[in-house]
């Protein structure tokens, strides 16, 4: 376990979150397609267990984690599947396998959606295999399966579960919508997942520029009188929800680099997983939906909605008041981390907490970027999270130099954009250093397959060689043997 | 004890080998395209250095003087650094083969320095004992490692640089040398008052 | 200048280098050549396609070949100018362009077997240098993608040329993300 | 509805390096008024040349490269170089040879290492120390400044600035307007074998902190950086640094025997120290580039400022301090990267 963390970088940013944090929550009724992709934004895709033209029910499993960091997904609503095809989708490399199902109308449920009787009387490991077979993910930006990461932080023996509120980075304001709205649910999945994890303590984290939701949590917190689980309250400052910062600032210790945070006794979830938790435990729903923000300046009335896991995007931003002005950029994630997509067909995934879609007005600092070349001013270092020199490593970048790029960190960047915030020459580094792990990647994978390609080699030619013996030694014996029997006759003849 | 420290002072950065007085330039360029090599030059350089001044003190003050053949020093220390220097490479050979794998092919190289050959006729011309000889010699190569250091890395960063065509590789580094003994020369005149 | 002198001079002269000369003969017959380090680290750079387009039999030839000044280091069109920056870092040489004559860079490829084409038999079994084909006597081949080098020696030895070299697939793009939320 | 894609993050703060640039020039100022309240308006001829000279250089050396010359003249980065050039070398300094320097810090001390943010030397610093060692006597003779001797006038000094700037023989009419700069008066009393309170009993070098008129600038100087430090252009380690690697030094040796070494004060507002300090000091292309990293080299400067003032063949040592420590940049870097979040130090 490293010592306590001497990293206070990071930068306060224009949180944008009034708007849409403001209005309640709006229930968005199922919609009449869903566009389901496998990979639900974890990388890795789930195996479909339905074929085009099943009548599926509400809840029914359509694809099964085979893998450990895929996760199952469920059909949110009754009706007929109409296709299974590659599709574009909010995930890494912007496509993947999708099932589309058209709803029926009728509100059949599947048979399997059964409130869980006593989550106290499951064993953890039962507990984690329940929640795998239905389909809970980490909903706070990345899409983790959460069964996964709770079974190791067993194995790894975590003691502190720490419940991600932060919600740090700027239009998202979903988890503060939900802490608000359903403190209590949050508090309730809070003790499953504590008892799923294995861990002694559990702690909320959430920034302090939260009130409202401070004050629900805390009240949730009052009514349950459960010493081991407490709040803390960290400064606002991004990007301290990020899984490592924030276990830094609450637990005081820092995940060793390329580790995992269970290797420093903590394991990290978000609140609205805590929150989907506490409903499939008492109404035995699968992951179905989570809240989302829609927000931006191009959206009429900014807000958070509860919509179904595969509502095309389009649905949700009309749910809003539909499109305003000129929209530019439409991103799945905040403005700083995420994600922008080519087109609003794309379904909503577990990992999607906020659909932005932005005008000249939100992103007109970026678009106008004029980039000149590095003046080594350092203010990338000075708010870079995880320690880093940025200025250092993009010209170990631009020069393809991987064993600097590896001693200077490129794989401890969290990706956080703060670097390209800063900089005054406006370069795009984060995109840079993308592009380098990426290089990293290829070559390393490359030079195992030269590796291995060695290693075949000397065993062909090793065994070319014996096949070359073999021969000869037949060739030999047999010439012997011709040679034997005529030793008088035929050797006087040569 | 003073006066030690001057000439320690004064061979190492005053009249720095390289920078000032322009010694060692083969290596200096040659041997300082990656710091991990330089490095291995620099710590041999050294060495060769220290020894050869005191070996040649000792031919010079017991050999040659007493026949009077001082007209054959050149020929004479040129002789000794070459046998020192294979001498050293079978004693880091044997003493640790770790060092030698790191030093590589630049122990044989060291043969080559004028440097050495600067320092072992300087020493006779000033007439320094075998005390300053030693200490004139280690200074000298240190002044020339901390130069070949500093060198290699601004190289290493070079490489990463922008530079533009016509100036890539052996230009931009000896425009860099040049300002680097520029910037020696701020040392000019240092201990002369 | 007197003929004493002379004389004592050059003996002096003579007697150095006899002794120096003895001392480094003596060395030079210790000293062994360590070439084979230099091998294996020229060798752990060089793609290991074993395409023998540096006219070598294989990569490691061609790194003892390199080890020994027999060949220089621009002739290994697999592994491109990222290759021969690395070799020239290794050696401390300036980097070159690769030498045309030994044939031109490509993208990674893959060879595929046209199984609805391929006859049996089993030609280019021996000819692949890293044992990636699989298949028997009149049984149709198969490319194991995951260990084939794009090196394309299985090429000339089939009859019925239903080897084909397709582009490499792409490296697992996963990539961590944070959840920053 | 289809839209385009681009990689985050989607914004930026929208600093930007001209930003930097003009502030630093704006922060120059009060140095500039002190200048030329002193020494009268020979800064501004200087200025004037340095300033066209390194456009044109600029333009030049980018045009030669079949590169756009407009970005890089608008970034204000080679008017930085100008200036700071400018206010480094005397203000009676023929033209030719402020034009000079100026060409050689842009084309040598920039350009030949691919300009903007790839030169390792501070390129107004290579053009000074160029200067220096070629001219060294037009470059240590500054014109009397106005406080210390107050017989003459404004004008006067702007008249002996036009004559200085256009090479004509100032020993003939200026003769006694002209001297060097109280370090080198100093410098050449302790030759002599005066001691310092003799030296600063005599009246031309006397002032309330050792020199008078550099002072001013010196103040001056200081109010501009700590302008730079407030809107953060300019962080405080490097400063910090130099002041403290000069003036730790000097307090001690000024303890130790205050009749031939200078005070911490005196140090602090003669000569360029101020100007090193927090301008010159601080450009971040030539300077180290982790906070450690920049305390060392901060700190390399102030030590061997010190070293040359006090021992060295010139007068001040700045310039070859930070060219000195220029050089030993890469190096320093090597060594001091910070610890890596998650990594044991």
């Amino acid at each position: 376990m490293a010592a306590r963390s001497t990293f206070p970088a990071g930068l306060v940013l224009d949180a944008h979150k009034q708007q849409a944090c403001e209005s309640p929550i709006i229930e968005l009724p199922l919609p009449t397609q869903v566009v389901l992709a496998l990979d639900q934004g974890a990388g890795y895709s789930a195996e479909p267990v339905v074929a085009v033209g099943d009548a599926v029910a509400a809840g029914a499993l359509v694809a099964r984690a085979d893998h450990p960091f895929a996760s199952a997904v469920h059909a949110p609503l009754a009706g007929i599947i109409v296709a299974m095809e590659t599709r574009e989708a909010a995930v890494q490399g912007g496509r993947s396998l999708c099932i589309v199902i058209d709803g029926s109308g009728a509100d059949r449920i599947d048979d399997s959606v059964r409130p869980v009787t006593d989550p106290a009387s499951l064993s953890p490991e039962e507990l984690v295999q329940r929640m795998r077979d239905a389909g809970i993910a980490g909903l706070g930006g990345a899409g983790f399966p959460t069964p996964t990461k709770l079974a190791s932080a067993r194995e790894l023996g975590a003691h502190t579960l720490v419940l991600n509120g932060a919600e740090c980075e700027p239009w998202i304001c979903c988890d503060d919508a939900l802490m608000r709205s359903a403190a209590d649910d949050v508090v309730l999945g809070a003790l499953i997942l504590r008892r799923a994890a294995g861990t002694v303590r559990c702690v909320i984290a959430i920034e302090d520029d939260k009130p409202a939701a401070i004050a629900a949590v805390t009240k949730a917190i009052e009514r349950l009188r459960d010493d081991a689980l407490t709040l803390a309250v960290i400064p606002a400052v991004y990007p301290k929800g990020a899984e490592r910062q924030l276990i830094t600032a609450v637990a005081g210790v820092e995940v060793p680099a390329g580790g995992l945070p269970a290797d420093a006794g903590v394991v990290c979830q978000n609140v609205a997983t805590a929150a989907a938790v506490a409903r499939w435990a008492t109404r035995g729903e699968p992951m179905l939906s989570r809240i989302v923000t829609v927000t931006g300046s191009g959206v009429a009335h900014p807000g958070n909605v509860r919509a179904a896991i595969g509502t095309p995007l389009a649905a949700l931003i009309a749910a809003c008041g539909g499109y305003r002005g000129a929209p530019l950029r439409l991103i799945a994630g905040g403005s700083m981390t995420g994600r922008a997509l080519p087109s609003d067909e794309v379904g909503l995934t577990k990992s999607m907490n906020c659909v932005l879609v932005t005008t000249r007005d939100d992103i007109g600092s970026r678009l106008g970027a004029v980039e000149l070349p590095c003046i080594r001013c350092g203010d990338c270092a000075s708010v870079c999270p995880a320690g880093l020199l940025p200025q250092q490593l993009l010209r170990a970048a631009l020069a393809d130099a991987h064993d600097a790029l590896r001693r200077l960190g490129v794989r401890d960047c969290i990706d956080c954009g703060l670097c390209d915030y800063v900089c005054p020459s406006q370069i795009p580094l984060a995109d840079r250093f993308r592009h380098a792990r990426r290089r990293l990647l290829e070559a390393e994978a490359m030079a195992n397959k030269a590796a291995a390609a060695r290693e075949r080699h000397e065993l062909h030619k090793r065994r070319l060689q014996q096949a070359a013996t073999a021969e000869q030694r037949a060739f030999d014996s047999v010439r012997n043997r011709a040679r034997q029997p005529g030793d008088g006759s035929a050797g006087d003849g040569n | 004890m003073t006066e030690l420290l001057l000439l320690a002072l004064g061979a190492s950065l005053v009249n720095n080998f390289v920078l000032s007085n322009f010694l060692g330039l083969c290596p200096f360029i040659g041997v300082s395209r990656r710091f991990e090599a330089a490095a291995g030059m620099a710590l041999a350089t050294l060495f060769v250095l220290t020894l050869v001044s005191g070996l040649s003190f000792a031919l010079w003050q017991w050999v040659l003087v007493p026949l009077g053949l001082e007209y054959l020093r050149t020929l004479a220390f040129i002789l000794l650094i070459a046998g020192v220097v294979q001498f050293t490479e079978i004693m880091v050979r044997a003493t640790s083969p770790l060092l030698h794998q790191l030093l590589g092919i630049f122990l044989p190289l060291i043969t080559t320095n004028c440097a050495v050959l600067g320092v072992a006729l300087l020493n006779v011309n000033r007439q320094h004992g075998l005390l300053e000889s030693l200490v004139f010699g280690a200074s000298a190569g240190a002044g020339f490692g901390l130069a070949l250091l500093l060198f290699t890395a601004l190289r290493e960063r070079l490489d990463t640089a922008d530079v533009p065509q016509a100036f890539r590789g052996a230009p931009v580094a000896l425009v860099t040398a040049g300002l680097m003994a520029l910037a020696f020369m701020g040392f000019a005149g240092l201990g002369a008052r | 200048m007197n003929l004493d002198a002379v004389v004592i001079a050059v003996l002096v002269a003579a007697a150095l280098a006899v002794a120096l000369g003895a001392a480094l003969g003596w060395a030079a017959a210790r000293i062994e050549p360590d070439a084979s380090a230099l091998v294996e680290r020229i060798d752990a750079l060089l793609p290991q396609t074993q395409c023998g387009q540096c006219l070598f039999p294989g990569c490691r030839p061609y790194a003892v070949a390199i080890a020994s000044g027999a060949a220089d280091i621009d002739r290994c069109p697999p592994g491109g100018e990222v290759t021969v920056r690395a070799l020239a870092a290794l050696l401390d040489r300036a980097p070159r362009p690769l030498d045309p004559a030994f044939g031109m860079p490509k993208s990674a490829q893959v060879a595929w077997i046209d199984e609805s084409r391929c006859i049996g038999c089993a030609r280019c079994l021996p000819a692949c240098p890293v044992d990636a084909i699989v298949g028997a006597p009149r049984l149709m081949h198969t490319v194991i993608t995951a260990q084939c080098t794009g090196c394309e020696l299985c090429l000339p030895p089939c009859p019925v040329d239903c080897i084909e070299l397709r582009p490499a697939p792409a490296v697992s793009r996963h990539q961590r993300r944070p959840c920053a939320a | 509805m289809r839209f385009d894609t681009s990689p985050a993050p989607h914004v930026i703060a929208g600093y930007t390096v001209p930003r930097v640039m003009f502030q630093v020039l704006f922060a120059l100022l009060p140095a500039g008024i002190a200048h030329v309240a002193l020494f009268g308006p020979g800064l501004l001829l200087q200025l004037s040349v340095a300033c066209v000279t390194a456009l044109l250089a600029e333009a030049a050396a980018l045009r030669w490269r079949g590169r756009d010359a407009a970005p890089a003249l608008k970034d204000g980065s080679v008017l930085v170089t100008a200036f700071l050039l400018a206010f480094s070398i005397p203000p009676l300094l023929p033209w030719w040879l402020g034009a000079l320097g100026t060409a050689l810090a842009v084309l040598l001390g920039k350009h030949v290492f691919g300009g903007l943010g790839q030169n390792p030397f501070n390129p107004a610093m290579v053009g000074y120390a160029i200067l220096l060692v070629s001219f060294p006597a037009e470059m240590t003779r500054w014109p009397v400044p106005m406080d210390v001797d107050g017989t003459r006038t404004w004008s006067e000094l702007a008249q002996l600035s036009f004559a200085g700037f256009y090479g004509a023989d100032l020993a003939v009419r200026w003769d006694g307007y002209t001297g060097a700069t109280a370090l080198d008066s100093i410098r050449s009393g302790l030759d002599l074998r005066y001691t310092l309170p003799e030296l600063l009993g005599r009246g031309e070098i006397a002032g309330t902190l050792g020199a008078r008129g550099f002072a001013w600038i010196n103040l001056a100087a200081l109010a501009g950086g700590l302008y730079l430090m407030a809107r953060r252009i300019v962080r405080w380690h490097i400063p910090v640094a130099v002041l403290g690697g000069l003036l730790v030094p000097s307090f001690i040796a000024h303890g130790l025997d205050s009749g031939i070494a200078l005070g911490p004060a005196m140090q602090a507002f003669s000569g360029a120290t101020m100007l090193a300090a927090f301008f010159i000091a601080t450009d971040p292309v030539s300077a180290a580039t982790s906070d450690r990293g920049r305390l060392w080299y901060g700190a390399g400067i102030g030590l061997i400022a010190w070293i040359i003032r006090t021992w060295g063949g010139y007068p001040d040592g700045f310039a070859f301090a930070v060219l000195l420590m220029n050089l030993a940049v890469p190096f320093i870097d090597r060594y001091t990267v910070p610890r890596i979040y998650g990594r044991q130090p």
